[in-house]
């Protein structure tokens, strides 16, 4: 990152490779001094550590997020899970996967009659930022599909301190047929900010992760909004067929790949406007 | 079975034997969040010296799971080897470390007893080992496999080589697999983690990776590591699969929880095997695990997490893997704090599976979210070299921008071979050599010109 | 210790000195496994760390040690040093080396007149059960000798969580020409009641350890009370003569193995009357 | 000089030189002590990002301890060999990391370059160096000295056999000797911690060790660990001193505060010269050092403790010494807290000392108020041996009974040699060949009847 404030020094090696570094962000053809790594390279990991360790430590900033998801036209709900901070998260996965007692009764209460076919959770997981930055504009790549389908939609639910698995129970309180889970996954050292989805079909409490698919990597270096929307919708329309889980294999790619041209041809990241047909 | 021990004027009393493993561990994060662990340290000393004094031969009898209700718990007790035990059948489990840590116990005599072994014994013995014990002893363990080149020859170790990206770019993932193989490493696998679960993308990465290895005849075997059930599809579908993966736990809920069971791997074992793609021999599965797992799907069973480890060795043991992997640090700081504990996991694990007659190699990593950083890896890294672990993994920069973790870099795999002297497979020692990138043992500098024509090849 | 209750194993090679053992508690003789520590061995290794580790973090208690300390016939202080509790102590030593506020201001309050020739400190160190067995009886060997020659002598002074240098400050305090300080050293496996004694001509804040002489091992299984004491006397004698410190050499080892003969002969550990002449 | 570090919209400021370094160094006890520490992660990497850019002349320039105030930066400055120096004078701290690891830096190479470094660089670069590259540089150092014997070769490592006792006891101590030796340790020194301060008690403890070496003529020398000037006065007694030994510090306070300086430290290595003991050669200065001490004496002057820790080698260097000791777990978690920060410093202190040309050894240790255990040390002792360590301690059962620690037992010497290959002094190697204590690697099961009469002579 701050290799230009380094000199370079006789004693490193180059690579020969290094036009390869254009085709990935992965750290390649860092050369070497002996066999190990520059200078340089040690030090610009680690201040890229020392910030991924600060992602972790952040705290999802509820009144920006709902905000962010004004526009969507979908009631917002708070919920908390079970664990009260930060430090109580990180070492307890199992409060993170349970609704804490008011947040339950809070949900409850604002359950719609009937229940709906999907209900969007957004949590913060392991990296607030990702929910944070990508997690709108997903959504907004998604919702007019769904809506154009007929889906029935229940309130957007953020939730804290969030899991996986807490999807299972807001799903089952807000009578979800569909549970759609976007989580902030632990954050890499390139990418402190990649969301995962996670879909689990009659979500209830005590569902394993056989239950659920997953999209993984949404974020500008990974898998661009409207093709992470498109998938989702493909296994959304599926998983309502046969289920979700482990069965369920994802088959939008040959669909997906013409989508991608797409994008490298014209759609900016994010930028135009839905194209989920 | 109550198991007691009496300390001066205290009296320590363990319900079963599962409570009695439990305390003698080591303290975890995992154990602590099951509410497993041993009050005080006196209770954990006085669990260990309780499980010194109990004969292995009881393990045969009173099991941590349920025979009845867990299939991995039928698979130990009816795959056991009552003939390769006779021989230990009189010891108890500190007579175990005593006779494992002696001259008694060399190589060839280690991997005759190894069947009659069971996970439960063998993580029993390792709660009574130091840190030097489980390295003494995985060292004098050896576990040769072969599919390409031929795996766990004394003094030499392993890479697998893993290109990811974030969207399964073949340009990216070529460009990371250019970069691994210049700096020597893939002799294990190159193995890629896709991002994506669709067939479909997943066969693209499958020709990929073939296409690269007949192009420069590289002596190394593949993987997409995908669901079984989906490398299962693939191979039906006629795809190059060489390995087939998949994570496995230590107790059929945990399995269940991955959406596997036993028979779904012997399917995929007997697919592959009828694939016949093995030059040098026919191991084909790559098994990865991991303390936490279990407990993580709430399917522990009130077993403490190394123990469920070790028994996800009898999984794996029964397909007769080429590769099983640890994967240490990469659960979380959920299941092991720090790096001190995550060192401590990885040398129970890569010693037991090698007491279980396993290809052991290790995932030497940690997560943003542990207290852990590069200097705990150096060290764990060197430990397991002199351990002699089968192999470890190799990403760019140490960096993996798909997975958001650290794992060890190609030139921690150079810094290892540098101090201990280790070399490669001997069949990808020799590709080095003819393709001008090593000397036989050392990487020559700023070669590789053939190689590079590999980019364009992606 | 509990090595009783485990079976000899065949795999272990025993060690032909074993006889040996009667002349140290060293951990001699252990045999082998390969190369490596039996498993007996390693258990009662374990259970003895378990066990010091206990000791460091016990509390040294006051009324217990004032009653041992009441035949002694000299006046009782309390003080505590500006570290709160064992967890800062362990932490900041600079803290374990200053008197509290109010540990202070006390001790002012009942400085002698005029001061005094000698200030005994007893001070929990890290190990209170140190100073709690061997202090009271290393005094009862020492004072009858002290009183002879006529040394005046200042209050006891029972200090918690202290350094060793916190007897400067409470030398100077109360006008101390010489100050013992009574501590207990760090915890081992086999000893976790040792017993140290530092001596320091002129205490005052701010002096080195190069200005202190040092008498070590003091308990049953290394130094005995009346060695202890005769050595102490011998060097209070001669610090009194030519100041503390690096330069005064412990020179009562030929008096000394006569009366270490004498132990040996009759005297039970403690037991007798002071043998100072 | 003010150095600054902007990353992002953030510029981070060090004062001076000693701030400088103290920001960089990883977070320890003593440092956090002391308040030196960066505040935050982020700053120790801007700290260090501004010292790989520091050019190496500049520590000839800034001093972190005034020249006029303190003999040990006087002996630096004066002591500096800028003709061995050249080479690097060009090099940043940054280059000089990248040098160190490269080919270029061999073995050779390294031992000329010595006299031309000062702690203060050499505590700087390993600032920048993580737990690997310590290892890695520290091996390619070779520092050979002799006495008796030869210590420091390649593919050697010594132990300092340590029999202490509580009241200094003949039989006792002898007892705890014999031990050792029947475990094949004490090729380093036979050195024993006195009890006492009595030059009476030094002098029997001095004569007994030299009885047993003269009467089972073993090739090895021995030491009585008081204050040099106890020794100095019993060298005039004419009692029979081999080695010298004295703790040092790395200002001139804190020696002060062992009440010990630079003259008497020479008068005392003049004296022992003037006896002619060594057989094979006159390195006989034995010193301890240990990261804690300066700031424990309140003579640190701001100076973070391991770049006080390295200035106590340049004090060691100065008296061309047999042995260097870093007593790294010893002096207590005030300054190490747990076994994670004594593993990072003792791979430093001895990485730092081999750089400046010293035969470090290592007491690889921890004392029972420090989070820390048995298991740490296998890990630091595995990690010392891959590093080359030039020897380390031996205790009965790892448990000094004298002096209330915990440091390294005589197998786990034995285990280090097991696994690394790692020989004995080739003479002392000889002896116990002679003895039949050995079939010249491995210890002879059984064996040593005739060294079991040494019990007798005691
Ligand atoms: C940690 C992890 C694991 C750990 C989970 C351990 C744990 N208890 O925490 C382990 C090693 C056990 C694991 C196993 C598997 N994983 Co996984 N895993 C991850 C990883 C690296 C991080 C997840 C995360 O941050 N979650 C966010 C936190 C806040 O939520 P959480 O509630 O703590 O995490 C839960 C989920 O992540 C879930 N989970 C983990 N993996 C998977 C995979 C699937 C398909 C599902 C539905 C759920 C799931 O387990 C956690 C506990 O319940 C992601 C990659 C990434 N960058 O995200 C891959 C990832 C999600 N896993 C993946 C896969 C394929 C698997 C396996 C199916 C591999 C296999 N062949 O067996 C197995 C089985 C998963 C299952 N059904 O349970 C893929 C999914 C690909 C896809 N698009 O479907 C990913 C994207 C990585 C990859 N590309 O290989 N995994
Ligand atoms: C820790 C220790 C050290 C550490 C102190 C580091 C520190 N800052 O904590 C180090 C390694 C620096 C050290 C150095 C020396 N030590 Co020392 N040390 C000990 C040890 C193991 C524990 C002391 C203890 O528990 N104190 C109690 C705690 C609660 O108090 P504290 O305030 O934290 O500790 C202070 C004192 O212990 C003091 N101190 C440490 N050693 C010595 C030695 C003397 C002579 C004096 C006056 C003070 C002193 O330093 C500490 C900080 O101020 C004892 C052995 C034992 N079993 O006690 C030997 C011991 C006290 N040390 C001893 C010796 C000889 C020395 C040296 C003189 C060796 C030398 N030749 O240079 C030096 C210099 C000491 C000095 N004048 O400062 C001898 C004393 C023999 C005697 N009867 O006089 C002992 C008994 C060990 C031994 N037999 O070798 N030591």
């Amino acid at each position: 990152m701050k290799q230009d404030i380094l000199r370079l020094c006789t004693a490193v090696a180059e690579d020969a490779w290094s036009a390869e570094r254009q085709h990935t962000v992965a750290r390649i053809a860092l050369g070497r001094s002996g066999v190990s790594l520059p200078t340089r390279q040690t030090l610009s990991f680690a201040l890229d550590h020392a910030r991924a360790r600060d992602a972790v430590h952040g705290e999802l900033d509820m009144p920006a997020l709902a905000r962010a998801l004004a526009g969507l036209g979908l009631p917002l709900l708070q919920v908390h899970s079970a664990a009260p901070d930060r430090a109580c998260y990180l070492q307890r996965p199992d409060l993170g996967r349970k609704l804490s007692a008011s947040s339950r009764s809070a949900l409850l209460a604002a359950a719609p009659a009937g229940g709906c076919d999907v209900v969007f959770v957004l949590g913060d997981g392991l990296s607030a930022r990702a929910v944070a930055s990508h997690a709108p504009r997903l959504l907004e790549a998604l919702l007019p599909a769904l809506r154009r389908e007929g889906w029935s939609l229940g309130p957007l639910v953020l939730a804290s301190q969030a899991r996986v698995a807490l999807g299972d129970e807001v799903g089952a309180v807000l009578g979800a047929r569909m549970l759609v889970m976007l989580i902030g996954e632990r954050p890499g050292l390139s990418s402190p900010d990649s969301l995962g989805v996670y879909l689990t079909a009659a979500p209830r409490v005590g569902l394993s992760d056989a239950a659920r698919n997953c999209i993984s990597n949404v974020r500008p270096d990974g898998l661009s909004y409207p093709l992470a929307a498109y998938k989702l919708m493909w296994l959304l329309r599926a998983a309502r067929r046969d289920g979700s889980g482990v069965a369920l294999k994802d088959g939008s790619a040959a669909e997906a790949a013409y989508l991608a041209l797409q994008a490298v041809v014209g759609v900016q990241q994010g930028a135009g406007k839905p194209v989920i047909s | 079975m109550v198991h007691v021990t009496t300390l001066g004027s205290r009296r320590y009393r363990f319900a079963d034997l599962k409570t009695l493993l439990a305390k003698a561990t080591p303290s975890r994060a995992g154990d602590r969040l099951a509410g497993l662990v041993a009050a005080s340290a006196e209770e954990r000393v006085a669990a260990q010296m309780a499980l010194a004094e109990l004969p292995l031969r009881h393990f045969l009898s009173e099991l941590v799971v349920p025979y009845e209700t867990d299939e991995v718990s039928r698979l130990i007790v009816d795959s056991h080897d009552a003939q390769a035990f006779a021989p230990l059948a009189h010891l108890t489990v500190g007579d175990f470390r005593d006779w494992l840590l002696s001259g008694q116990a060399d190589s060839v005599t280690l991997a005759a007893v190894a069947p009659g072994l069971t996970p439960e014994m063998v993580a029993a013995v390792s709660k009574l080992m130091r840190n030097q014990d489980l390295v003494l002893v995985a060292r004098k363990c050896q576990v040769v496999t072969r599919f390409r080149n031929t795996q766990g020859l004394p003094g030499r170790m392993g890479v697998r080589l893993q290109p990811n990206h974030p969207t399964d770019d073949a340009r990216g993932i070529a460009a990371a697999l250019l970069d691994g193989l210049m700096y020597g490493a893939g002799d294990a696998v190159v193995g890629i983690n896709p991002a994506s679960d669709s067939p479909d993308d997943i066969a693209r990465l499958l020709h990929l990776l073939d296409g690269v290895r007949q192009r420069y005849a590289i002596p190394m075997q593949s993987c997409v590591l995908t669901h079984v059930t989906t490398t299962l599809e693939l191979i039906r579908r006629g795809c190059p699969v060489d390995l087939v993966f998949q994570s496995v736990a230590g107790t059929e809920a945990a399995n269940a929880g991955f959406g596997i069971n036993l028979a779904m791997l012997g399917e995929a074992h007997e697919a592959a095997l009828a694939l016949g793609r093995g030059s040098v021999g026919d191991n084909l599965m790559y098994f990865e695990t991991g303390q936490g797992s279990a407990l993580s799907a709430g399917a522990h069973h009130g077993v403490d997490q190394q123990t469920c480890e070790v028994r996800a060795y009898a999984v794996a043991r029964h397909f007769r893997p080429l590769l099983v992997n640890t994967v240490v640090g990469f659960i979380g700081p959920e299941y092991l704090y720090d790096g001190r504990e995550i060192i401590r996991a990885a040398l129970e694990d890569h010693c037991c599976g090698k007491l279980l007659g396993l290809p052991m190699g290790c995932d030497i990593c940690y997560t943003n979210h542990a207290e852990a950083d590069q200097n705990d890896m150096d060290t764990l890294l060197t430990l397991l070299g002199v351990a002699g672990v089968n192999f470890i993994i190799g990403v760019p920069g140490a960096d993996d921008i798909m997975l958001g973790y650290q794992s060890t870099s190609f030139h921690d795999a150079l810094y290892l071979r540098e101090v201990l002297g280790l070399r490669r497979a001997p069949e990808f020692e020799d590709w080095l050599q003819s393709m001008a990138l090593s000397d036989g043992q050392r990487l020559l500098p700023g070669a590789g010109s053939t190689l590079l024509r590999l980019a364009e090849a992606a």
